[in-house]
């Protein structure tokens, strides 16, 4: 089994590489060797595609995992990129700083104004410090938080990408309230009377997901994962093995068809073959679509009904049965 | 504390031997060095409570460990056995100097306090029989976190408490909150924090991350009161830090000016 | 003209002293020695309150100021100690820390439970430190802003205590947004509705004034003043000289006779004979009945009518002439 | 700047010399340090809204110099010659890219900016009309703080601002707000920042206290771009440090999302 991003990808990758070199030929060869190119190429293609298919058709877990928190994942900048019109980002929580790791602000889908939060990853080892891993600090949520309050105050829905390992859990997050921040932002996403939908488009991670994803619809992408705890640390507490990570992925049962299965998410929005990464634009489209069929949706509804309705959603969730009779 | 003998015990923190009958007087507190060392959720609900009001809610509430998740079926029995409750929240009704109050207590004997559906089922609707009746929340933590033996269902507790809370809130209806050692994680990300009023207990491990994650991911020095109660109670989490002892009497002053127009 | 606190109630303290000297005789006087002894005290108290009489009968702008920054005068605590039972303080904004600098609490005044803040000052050099000479910084505001929000939530009152020579201009109050922070204040307490009360007991300094300070009653102590900058700053700025201050005093107007007549306050409530340092508990009580007063009749009032109040208020302050033909 | 002679001026900042009107095609933005030189308020209408829909209102406003203030009339007068106006703010109505907003300005030239009776007045009526007509407000700021020559008066237009932008935001009617150099004290501490977006020009001068007066209260280190847009961005106040050329067009975008269901 697989035990990193690049183990997984590693054959698929050789392969496509291949077929690069392939074609870099094409050109420079004679019109009959050029023909008999062209044939590999298209039956290596073929291989890839049968391989595609079969390494994706049914990802386990932790494959899923992986494939969640691959580099090359598109990021919620390149959702807001594709799917977004006039766009405007929004900085700061007005109170001590402005999170790279949580962006924020006002844009165009379908041709509506909305206001749009989501973490943010970086690509390369500078874009992810700046972006400090997608983990957000207080400022992060305060900032969303922010943001809820003005779609709330000018009757603009809210779309919330969720991509992020975990809140930032350092001693600085911590100094300035992490816990209240997160609490606060579900608090004030409970509060708005406007709708409200959340996409996790890579890793749910935790109560720095749920943070920004009390909304009224939640969507995952299909290789997203969705987890009260990262699979290494739960195997860590468990098992005293963080290595153990694909084992406690199965048992945490963090994919999004589990989720939907459990009734803690509406809807899993189909990711390009082969994977988001293998081709952005069709995931975005995806995305695009089902984000603004549930908008159009829940747009009809007024302040109360959405209100009612979220608050009905989560409180809802919940698996125990009563009984009344206690005996040990 | 360790037990030495039925008459005296070793505390902990300081090392010093106690009188046993003394702890139990001091609500077991050391004599000598201050610390609070944890008590039971019948325990809490006996020294906060006016005797004899403490009327107990949904205590057949059970998980059914619905992801099949190793051993946790074996942990719910562990904990059961421990506490003589089928899951780490107490709930119900009671009295604090006359005033009628919605109360839960966590134990974390059972399970670590960890919060699962039986847990966040247990805090939602402690909070929404406050609504109900119009009368004041009280809610004692001591929690390790969410509870992962049961996956996404435990997260989905935090968004749950919040938003029972967040009614609370919109509704006037009161939360005071009372931190004892631990509270942590999912429960100190969720509804804890969403109190009106925060109490806690002196000494008490309140964060967000484990220490070692803490101190790992962060650039800075770890101070040496790093998520005690009194660290947050500098960093403005916290309303104040209350000795056992005059807990109930701060306790019942909260409620009573909060619940003043009820 | 005195420059000083300590230089202006010099002749009196040196009186005062005199007469505790003379008493402290008497006990071990011979009894027609010690009838005397009364007789001269007597004299001297004579004398004293004369001289009081006339130094405290007609203050001018200086003296006021030296007299509401006096080091022994009664600060927000022990207004609270004096009229407030059932005392809770409440700590913390939520955010970031713990402001000494600002005190909040929960307790009765008349047996009505209300929500209390105010700027605190320390009386000794530890307790000023300790209190940063009562300039509070932005988590003050804030902690004193979730304060008016659960003040509004559950329906009690606010009674707010001013005393600070500012809010706290330092490097660090700047980067966590002191300016944003005064004036959410302002817009917190415009947004509740519950009656609200503020009392300025000693120095009302500006924008750190006015954060706690734009309620439905704006009561001053007889000796206190309100200033939009301290005369020495204005002075600096107009003249070059921060030695000018008792010239500015004059000019900024800042006494409360001058804010009655302005129409910028509610009522001046007196202090005890030679101000409230030579007696806090009748001081206390002068507060006390106004407060009260003006409570019980705000408390008739439903929510929309007490923000409508506050609101046309505070709109109709300003003075200025409108003359449509616009010349040079 | 300095005047070299008509067709060439020096840069205040970086000392280069430029040409006046590539100067003021650059919209008075240095090309070659970037610097965003002041310019009046007339000259930001022009260069803001779209052309000839800016309808000034309130131009009669002036201060009758209430508390009979040493030299304040004579400072009014000058500002006066300075700017052709009563006051240092100037409102109206005006169109952004076709859009209707209810719009305000503040010169520098007239007393640094400052806010009296006059200026509070009229932002006040900028945001009470923004609310009656269900447009977006949008306000220039440039100054120093409030106008000391009135006082306690001047103070209260902190307040009276305030309860302006917070009933605007009860009432869902949005409120953007643009600093420009500089942006301090009395202004920032109340209406300024209760704008629902801040936009800032780059390098402006934005801050509460004096920064001799900063620096000597403070305990740490002065950062080298202390009180600048940029430094307040970093820090969470601004939402965005908008080049001069931009400015319009940002704005546009911002006011069309905000007022898309007024
Ligand atoms: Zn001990
Ligand atoms: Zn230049």
């Amino acid at each position: 089994m697989a035990k990193t991003w690049h183990e997984w990808e590693k054959p698929l990758l050789d392969l496509e590489e291949g077929i690069q070199k392939l074609r870099d030929l094409v050109p420079k060869a004679p019109p009959d060797k050029a023909a008999q190119l062209e044939k590999q190429i298209e039956e290596f293609e073929k291989k890839r595609d049968t391989f595609l298919r079969v390494k994706y058709g049914r990802l386990g877990p932790w494959e899923r995992t992986l494939v969640a928190r691959a580099d090359n994942r598109p990021y919620t900048l390149d959702y807001v990129r594709a799917i977004v019109t006039d766009w405007v980002e929004l900085h700061g929580d007005r109170r001590y700083g402005d999170d790279k790791a949580m962006i924020a602000g006002l844009g165009k889908i379908d041709g509506i104004s909305c206001v749009i939060v989501g973490q943010q990853k970086g690509r390369d080892l500078k874009q992810r410090q700046f972006r400090n891993f997608g983990m957000a600090k207080p400022e992060g949520y305060r900032k969303a938080i922010r943001m809820f309050e003005m779609a709330d105050r000018f009757g603009l829905p809210v779309i919330s990408f969720i991509d992020t390992p975990a809140a930032d859990p350092g001693v600085d997050s911590e100094s300035r309230g992490i816990s209240e921040a997160i609490a606060a932002g579900m608090s004030s996403l409970f509060g708005v009377g406007v709708p409200t939908i959340a996409v996790i488009i890579g890793e749910g991670g935790s109560g720095g997901a749920i943070g920004i994803g009390a909304c009224n619809r939640v969507l995952m992408l299909e290789n997203s994962i969705y987890s009260v705890i990262p699979p290494e640390g739960c195997a860590a507490i468990l098992w005293r093995e963080p290595t153990a990570g694909d084992k406690a992925a199965s048992a945490l049962k963090l994919t999004a068809q589990h989720a939907l299965d459990l009734g803690l998410i509406d809807e899993i929005i189909p990711e390009s073959f082969g994977g988001a990464h293998r081709n952005p634009a069709e995931t975005a489209k995806n995305v695009e679509e089902a984000v603004v069929r549930h908008l159009r949706e829940l747009m009809v509804y007024d302040r109360d009904t959405l209100r009612t309705d979220r608050y009905a959603k989560f409180r809802a969730m919940g698996v125990f049965t009563a009984d009344e009779a206690f005996t040990l | 504390m360790q037990v030495k003998s039925d008459a005296f015990l070793r505390c902990s923190k300081c090392r010093k031997v106690l009188f046993s009958k003394e702890f139990e007087r001091n609500l077991r507190v050391c004599g000598s060095c201050g610390h609070h060392h944890r008590i039971s959720a019948d325990e809490r609900i006996r020294i906060t409570f006016d005797e004899g009001t403490f009327q107990e809610l949904d205590r057949g509430l059970r998980s059914c460990d619905p992801l099949e998740f190793p051993d946790y079926r074996e942990k719910l029995e562990k904990g059961a056995k421990a506490t003589g409750r089928h899951d780490s929240v107490i709930r119900g009704t009671a009295m604090i100097e006359g005033r009628p109050v919605s109360a839960a207590v966590a134990d974390f004997a059972f399970m670590g306090g960890s919060m699962g559906s039986v847990a966040g089922e247990k805090i939602a609707r402690t909070i929404e029989l406050a609504i109900e009746r119009r009368i004041p929340a009280v809610i004692f933590t001591a929690t390790g976190g969410a509870r992962m033996q049961e996956g996404l269902l435990s997260l989905m507790q935090m968004a749950k408490t919040a938003a029972a809370c967040r009614k609370a809130s919109d509704e006037g209806v009161p939360f005071v909150c009372v931190f004892t050692d631990p509270t942590m994680a999912g429960v100190l990300a969720s509804y804890a924090s969403l109190a009106d009023v925060i109490l806690a207990e002196p000494g008490a491990l309140v964060g967000f991350a484990g220490a070692r994650v803490s101190a790992q991911a962060g650039v800075g020095r770890v101070p040496d009161n790093f998520q005690t109660s009194e660290y947050n109670f500098e960093h403005g989490m916290i309303d104040a830090v209350v000795q056992r002892k005059d807990l109930r009497s701060t306790l019942a002053r909260v409620v009573d000016h909060l619940s003043a127009n009820l």
